[in-house]
C-alpha cells in the first residue's frame, strides 16, 4: 500500500515509517487472520461480525475520502449506504418475484449486476446533492447533506412498494458466479477484498494530480483557484467517488444482513460513520478500519454487559475527542507526516 | 512495539469466548427493546418472561437477554451471536415489526425456533410464514379489525381515521376499515414519529365524522391524546392497545379517559392464571403489567409447557407440543391457528380514573370472538 | 377548505414555529458567539420536560415545574459548558460534532437511568386549558396562544437582551470579532458559559412548554434538533432574525403542507395514492425548501458570519 | 505603444453607501512594472479582489491580454496567465514547499483529473517546480513543511507559487511587507530581472522600492485613482503630497 504523502519528504524519520507500515500490515492481517482462525475452529458467529466490520469500515473508507481527505464534512452518508443497499435488495426482490423494475427492468440476483448498478446510482445521487451542497461550506455543508439524507429516508420509510420502514428481506443472498456466498467466509473474503481495494483506491487517488488538488482544496481553496483549479469541480468528483465507495458497502452490508430498511439511511447511521472515521483518525488510510472496529467492538462488548450500555459508549467517545486528538491510529501509529 | 501490544490486548479482548452448556439444558436467546425511545415495551416483555421462567423453577433453562436499541442491522447481528456463538435453541423477544421483518426469516430458516412475544407483521403470518414461528401476541390488524366490528355493532357510522404512514400504520386502518365494512369519514397519515397533531385535529373538527379510530403506538399516541383533549373535539375515540398501556395512559393523564381501546388481554380479566400473574408482576416489580407483560408472560409459559412434552433438540415433537398450546393463558382461551398466529378473544376496555387517581383501563366485554387473522389463507407451510 | 380551518392550521403552523424558535434561537447564538455547532441542544430541551414533569407532580404547581424545568436547564447547560464544552472551542467542526453526538448518548441514557423507561405525566394545568372563540366559530386551545405568546415574549427579549444591554454588546462583539471581545478586557469564558446557559435555558423552557403537550420520553429532543437545525441553516447561522424568520417559515410550510398536500394530491390521483404520495412529499417538504433556499442562498436567508 | 496586458476600465464597487472602488481605470503594459499605491483603507483590497476575480465589479471591465474576464473565476482567469501573490501569505501550511509549487506546475499541465500516476516521482511536475523555488533561492527548501519556513521563505515562496504559473501577469500584493532591508532589498533586485519577463502590477507600501522599480505609479485614494505618472510626477504631486506623502 502507497503512503498519500509524497516520497519527498524526505525530512520523515524513517523509524516513524516503520512503525505506521507495522501497524497497519498487522491490523489486515489480524483482519484476515481472526475470521480464518474462527471459521477453523467452528466459530462462524465472529466470520459474520468481521465481516460487518469490514463493511462499515469501507462505508466509512467513503466517508473518509470526502470528509478527511476532502474537507468535506458530510453528515449525510448514511443516504448512499442505504441507497447501495436498496439497490442490492430491489434487485433480489424483482429476480425472486420475476417482477420487472419500473416497467421494464428484468431483476437480478447477481451481484456482478448489481454492484456496478449499485455504484452508479449512488454515483448519480451524490452528483445532484453535491451539486448543491458544494455551493455551501462549514456549517451549511453539514446541515443541507444531511437535509438531503433526511428527504432520501422519509421518501423510503413512506414509499411503501418496497416494504416502507418495514424494510425489503432479501431471501437469498445474491451469488457471485463459481463462489458460494451464503458460505460465511467466502461471503467475509469478498468483503474484504472490497475494503482492500476501497482502501488501495483511496491511497492511489491521494497520491495522484486529483489527489494533489483535492489535499490543496481542502488546505487553502484560495492557492488552488489561484493556481487556476476550480476547487468546485474536484471536490464534487471526490464526493462522488466518496458515495459510490460508501455505495457499494451499503450493497454489501444488505447481503450480509439478507435485510434493507430505513434505519440504513437514518440520521443516526451518518453519525456513526463520522464518528467511527473521527474515533479511527480523520484522513488516515487506516483510520476508517480502526474506528471500525472500536465501534462494532464497544456495540459487541458493551451491549453484553449492560443495558445502559449506550451511555458507556458516549462516555468513551468523549473521552477519545477530548484527550486523543489524532484519533485512535494516531495513538497507535504516531502523527500522519502531513495530515 | 508498545503500541502493537496495547492493540493485541484490545482485540483479544473483544473476542470473548462462548461457554459449553450440558446437552439436556435448554437456552433461550431474548432480543429485545431495552434502550431509547419505547424501551418500556421492551422491558415489559423482559420482566415477565423472566418472571415466568422463574417461577416455573427450572434451573436448565438459560435465558440470554440483550438490547437491539430499535436498530435492525443490531437486532441482526445479535441473532446472528446467539445463533452461531451461543447455539440457542429458541429466541424470542422482538417488539418491532420492522426489526422482526429483518431478524425472524433467517432465525427459522436455520432451524431455530422464533416464538414472537410482540410483533405480527403480516408476511409472517401470510407468504412468509414458517413452521418454526409461532406468534404468541397477535397478528397486527387483530386488534383494529376487532374494533372495527365492534364500532359497528355499537352503530358509529362515519369514523375519521389515522394511523402514521408506515406499513403498520397502513395496515392497521385497512384492518379497521375490512371488518368495520362501512363508508369512513376520512383517512389522515401522520408521519412516522410526529409530535406534534394540531393540523390533523384541526382536519378532524372540521370534518362530519362522528368517531375517531387512531393507532399511534407508543410516544406518539401520548403526544396526540394530550392534544386532543386539550382541543375541545367532543367525539368518542377509539383504538388499539397499542396507544393505552398502562404506562401511556399514566403518562397521557386524565386526558385518556374515556377512550376505548380493544386488547387482547386486560389486567381485570377474571381468571385465576391472570389475578396471579398480575399480583406476582406487582409484588415483583411494583407496577401494573401492561399488555407486552401480558404477551412476554405467556410466551414463556407456552415454552415451558411444551418443553414439559418435548425437547428443542428433537424439532418435530417440539413443533408438535408448541402448536398444541396446552398452557394457562392469562387472556382465557388461546390456540393456534394454522399458520401458527393465535385465535383469540378481543377485549374492548375503557380508561377510566383508577382509586389512586391514576387512569387505568377496566374491562368492558369482549369485541369480538375468536377473531383470526385474514392472511393464513396465503400461507404454505 | 374553509377559512376557518386555513386559519386555524396558520395559528398551528405559528404555534410550531414559535417552539422551534426557542429552540433554534439558542442553537444559533451558541454558534454565533462561540463558531460551535451543538448537537446535544435536544438534550437540554429533554431535561427541560424531564425536571418539569418531576417537579409538578412533586409539587402539584406546573408554574413551579415550569420554572424548574428553565432553570435546571440552563444550570445543567453551564456545567456541560464548564466541563465538555469549552475544550471544544478551538477544535475543528468535526470534533464539535463528535464530542456532542457522544453527549446526547450520555443524556439520553443517563436520563433513562435516572427516570426509568416509561414516559412521564405533565398535562396543561387547569387554568390553561380553555379555548379562545376564532372566527368562524371553531375553539382554539388557550395553551398554544400561551406557547405563541411566550415564544414572542422571548423573541422580545432576545431582541432587548442584544440591542440594549452589555451582555448583549458583548455578543454583538462576539459575533462580530471574537478577539475584540478579548481585547475590550471582558472575561470570555464567563461570557461563553452565560451564552451556553441561555441558549440551554430556552431550549429547556421549549421543553418545559410542550411536555405538556407531548410524550416526555428519552430521545424527545432529537426530531426536534433536526427541524432546528434546518431552521438556522435556512434563517443564517448566527442570527436572531433568521432564526426566527426560520422557525416561523419552517412551521407553517410543515403544517400546511402535512394538511394540504394530500388534498391538493386528491384532484389529480385516485384517493389511495394521493395519500401516499402527498403524505410521503409532506414528510420531505421542509427539507426540500431547506434545500431550495441553500442552492440560491448558501449562508442562508440572513446570514451574520461564517 | 504596445497593447496592455491588463486593463481595468471604468471599475465600479459599492458596498452599501460607501463606494470602494469609483470608476477606476489602469493598463499594464508589457515589461514594465506598475505600481498602485495608497493609504490604508484607500480601496486596494477591493480592488486586487476584481482583477483576481474574486469580487466582481459593480460596474467597468477587466481585461487580461485584449480579453474580457470580468464574468470569470479566479480559477479561469488563473488559466488565462494571471499570477499573483497575497498580502497575508496563503500557502498550504502542513505541506512541504515544493508541494505549494507543484499544484500550479499541475494547473498549467492540463487537467487536474489524472486519478492514477502518483505526483511525487512525476519529473513533468517536479522538475518545473525545483526550478522555480531555486529562482526565488528555495531549492534546498523545497521538502520543508510550510509551517516550518520564515517569513521571508514564504514571500519568496508565494512568488515562486506564482511564477510556477509561468503567468502573463503578475499581481504582487504587497511583497515586501514585514520583510527585513535585507530581504527587501534582495526581493527588489529579484522584481527588477523579473519584469522584462513578465509585467507587474506592484501593491506596496515600501516607497523606496516603488520609486525603484515602477515605470508608472497609480495613486488610490477613497477609491479613486488621483495621481498618475512616473516617480517623479507623483513626487511633485499635490494632491498626493497632500493626501498620502505629506504625513
Amino acid at each position: 500500500m502507497t503512503d498519500p504523502t509524497p516520497a519527498l519528504s524526505a525530512r520523515r524519520p524513517s523509524r516513524r515509517l516503520g512503525r505506521q507500515g507495522l501497524v497497519q500490515l498487522l491490523l489486515l492481517a489480524l483482519l484476515l487472520a481472526l475470521p480464518v482462525a474462527a471459521d477453523l475452529t467452528g466459530h462462524p458467529y465472529y466470520v459474520t461480525l468481521a465481516s460487518r466490520l469490514t463493511l462499515i469500515a469501507m462505508a466509512a473508507v467513503g466517508l473518509n475520502l470526502a470528509l478527511g481527505y476532502g474537507g468535506m464534512i458530510s453528515f449525510g452518508h448514511a443516504a448512499y449506504f442505504g441507497l447501495g443497499g436498496y439497490v442490492a435488495g430491489i434487485g433480489a426482490f424483482h429476480a425472486f418475484d420475476m417482477t420487472p423494475f419500473l416497467g421494464g427492468i428484468p431483476g437480478s440476483d447477481n451481484l456482478l449486476v448489481l454492484w456496478p448498478i449499485a455504484m452508479l446510482a449512488c454515483g448519480l445521487l451524490a452528483l445532484a446533492i453535491g451539486a448543491v451542497s458544494l455551493r455551501t461550506s462549514g456549517v451549511y455543508f453539514i446541515m443541507i447533506t444531511l437535509a438531503f439524507a433526511q428527504m432520501v429516508y422519509y421518501f423510503a420509510n413512506s414509499w411503501p412498494t418496497y416494504g416502507g420502514q418495514d424494510g425489503l428481506p432479501i431471501y437469498l443472498r445474491n451469488q457471485l458466479p463459481g463462489l458460494d456466498t451464503q458460505e460465511p467466509l467466502t461471503f467475509f473474503l469478498i468483503c474484504f477484498v472490497g475494503l482492500v481495494l476501497a482502501m488501495a483506491l483511496t491511497s492511489r487517488l491521494m497520491g495522484s494530480r486529483f489527489g494533489a488538488a483535492l489535499t490543496m482544496a481542502r488546505l487553502n481553496d484560495t492557492r488552488l483557484a489561484t493556481a487556476g483549479i476550480s476547487p468546485t469541480p474536484i471536490r464534487l468528483v471526490a464526493f462522488v467517488i466518496s458515495a459510490m465507495i460508501t455505495g457499494l458497502a451499503g450493497a454489501l452490508y444488505a447481503d450480509l444482513n439478507g435485510f434493507v430498511s430505513p434505519s440504513m439511511l437514518s440520521w443516526h447511521l451518518s453519525g456513526e460513520l463520522m464518528v467511527i472515521v473521527i474515533l479511527g483518525g480523520v484522513g488516515r488510510l487506516y483510520g476508517p478500519l480502526v474506528g471500525a472496529a472500536l465501534f462494532i467492538g464497544m456495540e459487541t462488548l458493551l451491549g453484553g454487559l449492560t443495558e445502559y450500555w449506550q451511555l458507556f459508549l458516549g462516555l468513551t467517545l468523549l473521552g477519545v475527542v477530548l484527550f486523543a486528538r489524532q484519533g485512535v491510529m494516531g495513538w497507535l501509529a504516531g502523527r500522519e507526516p502531513h495530515a | 512495539m508498545k503500541q502493537i501490544a496495547r492493540l493485541g490486548a484490545g482485540l483479544l479482548l473483544a473476542a470473548g469466548i462462548a461457554t459449553a452448556h450440558a446437552e439436556e439444558d435448554v437456552r433461550i436467546g431474548m432480543i429485545t427493546t431495552l434502550s431509547g425511545g419505547g424501551s418500556h415495551l421492551g422491558v415489559d416483555v423482559r420482566d415477565a418472561f423472566l418472571l415466568a421462567i422463574e417461577q416455573s423453577g427450572r434451573e436448565d433453562i438459560e435465558v440470554l437477554v440483550q438490547d437491539d436499541a430499535r436498530k435492525p442491522d443490531l437486532a441482526r447481528s445479535l441473532a446472528n451471536e446467539f445463533l452461531q456463538r451461543d447455539r440457542v435453541d429458541i429466541m424470542t423477544g422482538i417488539i418491532w415489526s420492522n426489526l422482526a421483518m429483518a431478524v425472524v426469516p433467517s432465525v427459522v430458516r436455520q432451524g431455530t425456533f422464533y416464538l414472537s412475544p410482540n410483533a405480527g407483521p403480516s408476511d409472517l403470518a401470510g407468504r412468509m410464514c414458517h413452521q418454526n414461528y409461532f406468534n404468541v401476541a397477535y397478528q397486527n390488524d387483530n386488534l383494529h379489525g376487532a374494533m372495527g366490528a365492534w364500532m359497528r355493532e355499537q352503530g358509529y357510522q362515519n369514523p375519521i381515521i389515522l394511523a402514521p404512514n408506515y406499513p403498520a400504520g397502513t395496515d392497521a386502518l385497512a384492518g379497521f376499515k375490512h371488518l368495520f365494512e362501512g363508508e369512513v369519514a376520512g383517512e389522515l397519515y401522520t408521519q412516522l414519529g410526529q409530535t406534534d397533531y394540531a393540523a390533523e385535529i384541526a382536519q378532524i373538527r372540521a370534518s362530519d365524522a362522528d368517531s375517531l379510530f387512531f393507532f399511534l403506538p407508543g410516544g406518539m399516541g401520548i403526544s396526540f391524546m394530550k392534544q386532543w383533549a386539550g382541543s375541545g373535539v367532543e367525539l368518542p375515540v377509539f383504538g388499539a392497545a397499542f396507544s393505552f398501556d398502562e404506562v401511556l395512559i399514566k403518562a397521557v393523564g386524565e386526558a385518556a379517559v374515556g377512550a376505548r381501546n380493544t386488547s387482547l388481554w386486560a389486567h381485570d380479566l377474571d381468571n385465576a392464571t391472570n389475578h396471579a400473574f398480575v399480583e406476582s408482576f406487582r409484588e415483583a416489580y411494583g407496577r401494573t403489567p401492561t399488555l407486552y407483560a401480558a404477551q412476554g408472560f405467556d410466551t414463556a409459559n407456552l415454552i415451558l409447557a411444551a418443553l414439559e412434552s418435548a425437547h428443542p433438540d428433537d424439532q418435530d415433537a417440539f413443533r408438535e407440543a408448541l402448536r398444541e398450546a396446552d398452557f394457562d393463558s392469562v387472556r382465557g382461551e388461546f390456540r393456534f391457528g394454522p399458520n401458527h398466529h393465535p385465535i383469540q378473544d378481543v377485549y374492548v376496555r375503557e380508561v377510566v380514573m383508577g382509586e389512586d387517581g391514576e387512569p387505568t383501563n377496566r374491562l368492558l366485554g369482549i369485541a369480538v370472538e375468536e377473531i383470526q387473522d385474514i392472511y393464513y389463507p396465503d400461507c404454505k407451510m | 377548505m374553509s377559512a376557518t380551518l386555513l386559519l386555524e392550521q396558520l395559528i398551528n403552523g405559528l404555534q410550531l414555529g414559535t417552539m422551534l424558535f426557542l429552540m433554534a434561537s439558542g442553537l444559533t447564538l451558541v454558534f454565533g458567539v462561540m463558531g460551535l455547532i451543538n448537537l446535544a441542544h435536544g438534550a437540554f430541551y429533554m431535561v427541560g420536560a424531564y425536571l418539569t414533569a418531576a417537579v409538578t407532580a412533586a409539587s402539584g404547581s406546573f408554574l413551579l415545574g415550569l420554572a424548574a424545568g428553565l432553570s435546571g436547564a440552563a444550570a445543567v447547560g453551564a456545567v456541560v459548558e464548564l466541563v465538555v464544552i469549552r475544550r471544544l472551542y478551538h477544535r475543528p467542526h468535526l470534533d464539535q460534532v463528535l464530542a456532542t453526538f457522544a453527549l446526547i448518548l450520555i443524556f439520553s441514557e443517563g436520563t433513562r437511568w435516572l427516570f426509568g423507561s416509561s414516559p412521564l405525566w405533565l398535562n396543561t394545568p387547569e387554568w390553561l386549558a380553555g379555548h379562545v372563540p376564532l372566527p368562524g366559530g371553531a375553539r382554539y386551545p388557550l395553551y398554544r396562544l400561551v406557547i405563541i405568546g411566550v415564544g414572542i415574549a422571548v423573541a422580545v427579549g432576545l431582541w432587548w437582551l442584544i440591542t440594549r444591554t452589555r451582555l448583549g454588546m458583548r455578543v454583538r462583539a462576539g459575533e462580530s470579532d471574537r478577539e475584540m471581545i478579548g481585547a475590550l478586557g471582558i472575561d470570555i469564558s464567563r461570557l461563553y458559559t452565560a451564552v451556553f446557559a441561555l441558549g440551554a435555558g430556552l431550549a429547556g423552557l421549549a421543553g418545559a412548554l410542550v411536555g405538556a403537550l407531548q410524550s416526555v420520553q428519552v430521545g424527545m429532543g432529537e426530531p426536534v434538533l433536526i427541524l432546528a437545525f434546518v431552521v438556522i441553516v435556512i434563517g443564517g447561522i448566527g442570527s436572531i432574525k433568521g432564526a426566527l424568520l426560520g422557525a416561523v417559515l419552517v412551521g407553517v410550510v410543515d403544517t400546511l403542507g402535512r394538511v394540504f398536500l394530500p388534498l391538493a394530491f386528491r384532484a389529480v390521483l385516485p384517493p389511495a395514492e394521493a395519500t401516499d404520495v402527498g403524505a410521503a412529499l409532506a414528510s420531505m417538504l421542509i427539507y426540500i425548501l431547506m434545500a431550495v433556499i441553500l442552492a440560491f442562498k448558501p449562508r442562508g436567508l440572513f446570514a451574520a458570519h461564517d | 505603444m504596445p497593447e496592455a496586458v491588463l486593463a481595468l476600465e471604468g471599475l465600479h464597487k459599492r458596498f452599501g453607501a460607501l463606494a470602494a472602488t469609483d470608476d477606476v481605470s489602469l493598463t499594464l503594459r508589457p515589461g514594465e512594472i506598475h505600481a498602485l499605491i495608497g493609504p490604508n483603507g484607500a480601496g486596494k483590497s477591493t480592488l486586487i479582489a476584481q482583477i483576481a476575480g474574486s469580487l466582481r465589479p459593480d460596474a467597468g471591465r477587466v481585461l487580461l491580454g485584449g480579453v474580457d474576464v470580468t464574468g470569470e473565476s479566479v480559477a479561469a482567469r488563473a488559466r488565462r496567465g494571471l499570477g499573483r501573490s497575497f498580502q497575508v501569505s496563503s500557502l498550504a501550511e502542513p505541506l512541504p514547499a515544493i508541494r505549494n509549487v507543484m499544484i500550479a506546475v499541475q494547473a498549467l499541465a492540463g487537467h487536474s483529473f489524472r486519478f492514477w500516476k502518483p505526483v511525487a516521482r512525476d519529473p513533468r511536475l517536479v522538475e518545473p517546480a525545483m526550478a522555480a523555488l531555486e529562482r526565488m533561492g528555495l531549492g534546498h527548501r523545497a521538502a520543508t513543511p510550510v509551517a516550518e519556513l520564515s517569513h521571508g521563505e514564504r514571500r519568496a515562496l508565494e512568488v515562486a507559487c506564482a511564477l510556477a504559473l509561468r503567468p502573463r501577469v503578475l499581481l504582487l500584493d504587497e511583497p515586501m511587507a514585514g520583510l527585513g532591508p535585507e530581504g527587501s532589498a534582495h526581493l527588489t533586485e529579484l522584481l527588477e530581472r523579473l519584469k522584462a519577463e513578465v509585467p507587474i502590477l506592484l501593491i506596496e507600501h515600501d516607497m523606496e522600492a516603488v520609486f525603484r522599480l515602477a515605470e508608472r505609479i497609480s495613486v488610490l485614494v477613497a477609491g479613486r485613482i488621483i495621481a498618475h505618472g512616473d516617480g517623479d510626477t507623483i513626487r511633485r504631486d499635490p494632491q498626493v503630497r497632500d493626501a498620502y506623502l505629506g504625513d
